[in-house]
């Protein structure tokens, strides 16, 4: 007999025997004994088994109805995170995961400021194939932004292969979501991050940078308010028509541009027409700005407004002149209520739409219309004291009223024109 | 119930006839162990007709169970399964069929020119006829038969160990299986030897020493 | 069945059916319950296997499609049915057409002599048990035409490893069985039942026992060396476990089932189950007793039946349903301990499965062929067989005397085969051993 | 049976099959199909002897004894001619019987 442990190299490599120190002839009482093991877990099996440091007992979890706790490491897939108050992702775009990711499944694209086309710290387009992800979870460590996080939530299971190639919209979560699925992973980083939020927030112009997500709880607070302020009767037929808007307004990167365009649009009518317009259109192009800042969603309703607008001003184009006078003052009443309240552009949106509204009509040849426009933006102008908390929705009407004065303008040089 | 008998005796007939020939006829070799197979299993059915029960499942048993498992293995060890292309019947064999088709008329003779066997009368049907059964079958073999009985124990045991002897290779002496490279290789040796006529010493390899091709068809 | 309809229809109903038509009748009946009683065993060995398995590997098992997952066999049934079948390209169609019905076929054919309570056997052939057996080896045939036909190596290799193993195993499978038939006399399947009355001790060994039905041959040491040898066969024949070699799904895919998919798939597997089930049934028949028991006796003697034909008919329903339901308790109480073998022991290699027959179970079946012989010897023979030592004996000392002497026997034999079996495990094992060192 | 068929048209069965038998033993090149042939020779006389038991003494044994001996045999015949099979096989590297004429090895 050789040697315990027996040792030797072969060519396909090495060889170790070893000996097991029990080499008793048993005659069949080995067999006997494991079949006692197998039999003992049968017997026992018919017990719940709960502390998994029992080898004893059934400790299956039967699934569907029964969910095990996931630790808060867990991680499944990536997600992005957005802060639940401003509506702001926390993703800058700055590459890191896409570059670390093994399989390469993240592309995103940085986000660039229209106007200027520089590139801004957010992200305009975030995409991850969930299909070949591995879930290695690099992306999540290497965020120094703390956007990216592994997702504790694994039933992605779908018959539509191409939903599987994730878009930001649905990867976006908002902050609250991630902390409560990890509640002591977030505490740990969650000081850092949303100070490098606040840092980004303030170079992220206009509404780049936003959660889409964030319209439908926008539009819900706003109905909410609106209901609240229903004793303001100006109020009331401004909370319906906003309110539908933004419920399609998800996908919306393509109209924000719009809303975009036309705002510059109508600043470059503006200049275009008469020494009187650019007083008019002055204060109807630094409003976006602030608007940006504060809250997004509004932009469709802007943009909404915009067409309107300028189809009253085509409208008014193809009509009768006399227009143009009643429009001066509904201009003039736009641009005195942003400027003297800010906060309150409720007021001046509805103002805004009185006097587009006015200025159709007088497109239409009624001048009398506009005597009632101006008490009813005095009106409006008190009216939305309680209005500051939603200030996110107000900016809209702010750009609201801007557009609509640059269409004013607009119209009010095509008219001068014929 | 004499019409029943005589349909089924003439299917079981032409079952085995046409099986047994499909075992010569064949050219795969598989298809001929399994057509044997069927022959066997009818030949087992006509032994249920001849009321012999026991002899019926005992053919099953040995033939279908044993000796046709053992051809099947014989055959996928040697490796000679499909057989396409191969000729599987000697050039001779015109010559055999005649032979065997004058033997079988020289066996028929007999009964062309109306042989009387003598058969002894059936009883009329119904009536319960003995029939050695298996418990005679064991009785005779321990006292008739006893001493042949003994010696067809001990050619199985020779033929066990035989077969053993035979088959056995030693360790040390057991061929290596050819790879596909190495098949492709001793290939090409054979036909380089038969194109030249004169076989070149093949070295080392000792499984190449045959120098004929495989096949010749 | 013949004797059934003849009471009902000529008897009760009264409207004189010609003797084959009750003939056709019954062997159609006969034959519409085996083919209808095979697959359900089958659908509920599945349920049952993978419920106790899980079990022992502390899981629950299926338990979603109906009440505790009792339609899961169902559900699966319905599953094979609606898979596409597949034939590759390469392989000999007709014969890869054939091979699962060679290999069905057979197991059901096997129902036929297999009896399920008192007088309730389909067929009771004088040779059933070689029939059995007979029948049993031709599925060898449908193994290796599935793996030839597949044109697959992995289903040829499985092809040779399940047949070998079976040709192998059906050495002692029968050495062991026919311990009982020489005990018994007879290779009627009806008559070994009939033979284990009594208690412990049969009734014809040793008259004046009172019959409870438990003289069972798994009580003599005869009949427990031939069980012991007989299921470990089974286990082989069966595919099970411990010898699951032929689809040694970590090895070579699926063995000879590869290439199989669909319904065809689900016959080989059928056939598994229903060949597992046989095998369970008859090692229950022949060591346990099949539908003897407590009560069925006695109940089987107040019905009508060949000896006593004024009796009632209602308790020939109850010893039919008490001796189905002691003989379907045994078979899956055998079907519970194969499962527990599947859940205790790791697979065997080829040559240790090779060895372990032929080295150990037929050497060990032989010596208890021996005993056998021995055992008649004492409880049966006289002066006139030549046995003149037990002249004079009494029956209970001639049992006596046959179970110690068989006992004596069974054990040394066992005790010496498993040292010689283990000093030439360790004596190849060296050889092996050295061989690689040799290479090296 | 016994009066439905009469005695000669089983003998002409067996005849027939030892006939195709004898042929296959004699035509094939490959030793396994040799082999087979001689299978279905043994088998048409076992046919015979069980035939000629079944009708001329039916209860005596000899005939089923003797179909018993030739199964034997024939087992044994099995055996050792699949094993030359195997040994010619590794030695020549084929089963073709007139390829394998060769003394020396």
């Amino acid at each position: 007999m050789t040697a315990s442990p027996f040792e030797i190299e072969i060519p396909r490599g090495r060889v170790i025997e070893v000996q097991r120190d029990d080499t008793r002839v048993r005659r069949g009482g080995g067999l006997l004994r494991g079949m006692a093991v197998v039999w003992k877990h049968w017997k026992e099996s018919f017990k719940l088994n709960r502390s998994y440091s029992q080898i004893h007992g059934t400790f299956t979890i039967e699934y569907p109805e029964e969910r095990p706790r996931i630790p808060e490491a867990y991680r499944n897939m990536p997600i992005l995170l957005y802060d639940d108050e401003t509506g702001h992702e926390l993703c800058t775009s700055c590459f890191q995961c896409e570059r670390i990711c093994p399989p390469q499944v993240i592309h995103m694209t940085q986000a660039k400021d229209p106007a200027t086309g520089k590139p801004v710290p957010a992200v305009a387009e975030f995409i991850i194939e969930y299909d070949a992800c591995m879930s290695c979870g690099f992306c999540a460590e290497v965020c120094p932004f703390d956007a990216i996080k592994m997702d504790h939530e694994f039933e992605l299971s779908t018959d539509d292969h191409t939903q599987l190639t994730v878009h930001k919209e649905q990867l976006l979560r908002p902050i609250s979501y991630y902390a409560k699925i990890a509640p002591t992973m977030w505490a740990e980083v969650r000081e850092s991050a949303l100070k490098k939020l606040q840092g980004n927030i303030r170079r992220r112009p206009d509404v780049i940078g936003l959660a889409p997500q964030l319209t439908e709880k926008i539009a819900a607070r706003r109905a909410e308010l609106a209901a609240q302020a229903a004793q303001a009767a100006a109020a009331a037929p401004v909370a319906p028509a906003a309110a539908p808007a933004p419920a399609e307004g998800r996908k919306l990167t393509p109209e924000e541009k719009a809303a975009k365009l036309a705002a510059i649009r109508a600043a470059k009518a503006a200049q275009a027409g008469e020494s009187a317009t650019p007083a008019e259109a002055a204060p109807a192009t630094p409003s976006p700005t602030p608007a940006g800042e504060a809250a997004p969603p509004a932009d469709k309703a802007a943009k909404l407004a915009a067409i309107r607008a300028a189809n009253a001003a085509k409208k008014a184009a193809a009509g009768e002149a006399p227009a143009t006078p009643p429009a001066a003052p509904d201009a003039s009443a736009a641009e005195t209520t942003p400027s003297a309240a800010p906060p309150s552009d409720k007021a001046a949106r509805l103002a805004a739409i009185r006097a587009a509204n006015a200025a159709k009509k007088a497109a239409a040849g009624e001048a009398p219309a506009t005597p009632p426009a101006t008490p009813a933006g005095g009106t409006a102008a008190d009216a939305p004291a309680d209005a500051p908390p939603a200030a996110p929705p107000s900016d809209k009407a702010a750009r609201l009223a801007a557009i609509r004065a640059a269409n004013a303008a607009k119209k009010q040089q095509s008219g001068d024109g014929s | 119930m004499e019409v029943v008998v005589q349909v089924v005796f003439g299917l079981i007939a032409l079952f085995i006839l046409v099986a047994a020939a499909m075992v010569v006829s064949v050219r795969n070799v598989i298809h001929s162990a399994l057509w044997l197979i069927a022959c066997f299993f009818g030949v087992g059915a006509l032994y249920l007709l001849l009321q012999a029960e026991f002899l019926a499942v005992v053919q099953v048993l040995v033939y279908v169970g044993a000796v046709s498992v053992l051809i099947l293995f014989a055959i996928m060890l040697t490796r000679q399964i499909s057989g396409e292309g191969v000729r599987q019947l000697t050039s001779r064999w015109p010559v055999v069929l005649v032979v065997t088709v004058l033997l079988f008329a020289t066996v028929m003779a007999p009964t062309l020119i109306n042989q009387q066997w003598n058969v002894p009368p059936a009883p009329p049907l119904g009536t319960p006829e003995p029939i050695a059964g298996p418990a005679e079958l064991g009785r005779g073999f321990v006292n008739e038969f006893l001493i042949q009985f003994q010696v067809v124990g001990v050619l199985l045991t020779v033929a066990l160990i035989g077969a053993i002897v035979i088959a056995f290779e030693e360790r040390a002496r057991r061929r290596r299986v050819l790879t596909l490279a190495e098949e492709l290789e001793l290939k090409r040796l054979r036909e380089r030897a038969t194109q030249t006529e004169t076989p070149e010493p093949v070295e080392a390899e000792p499984v190449a020493r045959e120098t004929r091709p495989a096949s010749e068809g | 069945m013949y004797d059934m309809l003849a009471a009902l229809i000529n008897g009760a109903l009264g409207w004189g059916w010609p003797e084959w038509a009750l003939n056709l009748l019954s062997y159609i009946l006969i034959v519409t319950i085996v083919l209808v009683v095979a697959p359900l065993q089958m659908l509920f060995f599945t349920y049952y296997e993978r419920r106790v398995i899980a079990r022992m590997q502390d899981r629950v098992g299926p338990n979603r499609v109906g009440p505790e997952g009792i339609w899961q066999p169902i559900a699966d049934g319905v599953k094979m049915f609606t898979k596409e079948d597949i034939v590759p390209q390469a392989a000999d169609r007709i014969v890869h057409f054939l091979a699962p019905c060679v290999v069905v076929a057979p197991t059901v054919l096997m129902f036929a002599v297999v009896p399920w309570g008192p007088g309730m056997v389909p067929v009771d052939l004088p040779t059933g048990l070689l029939f059995f057996f007979a029948i049993s080896s031709i599925s060898a045939v449908g193994l290796m035409m599935a793996g030839w036909a597949s044109n697959n190596k992995f289903s040829l290799l499985g092809a040779m490893r399940a047949v070998a193993q079976m040709v192998s195993y059906e050495i002692p499978a029968v050495l062991s069985l026919i311990a009982i038939v020489m005990i018994v006399g007879s290779l009627s399947i009806n008559e070994i039942i009939a033979y284990q009355t009594g208690l412990i001790i049969s009734n014809r060994d040793l008259p004046g026992i009172p019959d409870l039905g438990l003289g069972w041959f798994v009580f003599t040491p005869v009949g427990f060396v031939a069980f012991i040898a007989f299921f470990i066969a089974a286990l082989a024949e069966g595919e099970r476990t411990p010898f699951d070699i032929p689809e040694a799904d970590s090895e070579i895919v699926a063995g000879y089932m590869t290439e199989y998919s669909g319904m065809k798939f689900g016959l080989f597997y059928l056939a598994q189950y229903v060949l597992n089930f046989l095998l369970c049934a008859i090692t229950a028949i022949i060591f346990f007793g099949g539908w003897q028991g407590p009560g069925v006796g006695w109940l089987y003697a107040q019905g009508i039946t060949p000896d006593n034909p004024n009796g009632n008919g209602l308790f020939n329903v109850l010893a039919g349903v008490l001796g189905v339901f002691y003989f379907l308790l045994k078979t899956y109480i055998f079907f519970f301990v194969m499962v527990w073998l599947r859940g205790a022991f790791p697979r065997l290699r080829i040559d240790q499965l090779m060895d372990f027959g032929w080295k150990f179970l037929i050497p060990l079946t032989l010596a208890n062929l021996f005993s056998a012989a021995l055992w008649v010897a004492f409880t049966r023979w006289g002066p006139a067989e030549g046995m003149l030592i037990t002249v004079g004996w009494s029956p209970v000392l001639r049992w006596l005397a046959a179970f110690v002497v068989t006992l004596a026997i069974n054990l040394g034999v066992y005790l010496w085969l498993t040292r010689v079996y283990a000093a030439s495990q360790a004596e190849r094992r060296r050889a092996e051993l050295e061989e690689l060192s040799a290479a090296a | 049976m016994l009066n439905a068929v009469p005695l000669p048209a089983v003998l002409t069965l067996a005849a027939a099959l030892f006939c195709i038998g004898l042929f296959g033993a004699l035509s094939r090149r490959n030793l396994i199909g040799v082999l087979m042939g001689v299978e279905l020779m043994l088998n048409a006389v076992n046919i015979n002897l069980v035939a000629f038991w079944r009708y001329f003494e039916p209860r005596y044994i000899t005939g089923q004894t003797f179909a018993i001996f030739i199964i034997a045999v024939a087992a044994a015949e099995a055996a050792v001619g699949l094993a030359m099979v195997i040994a010619v096989y590794r030695h020549y590297v084929t089963v073709n019987a007139d390829e394998v004429d060769q003394l020396r090895g």
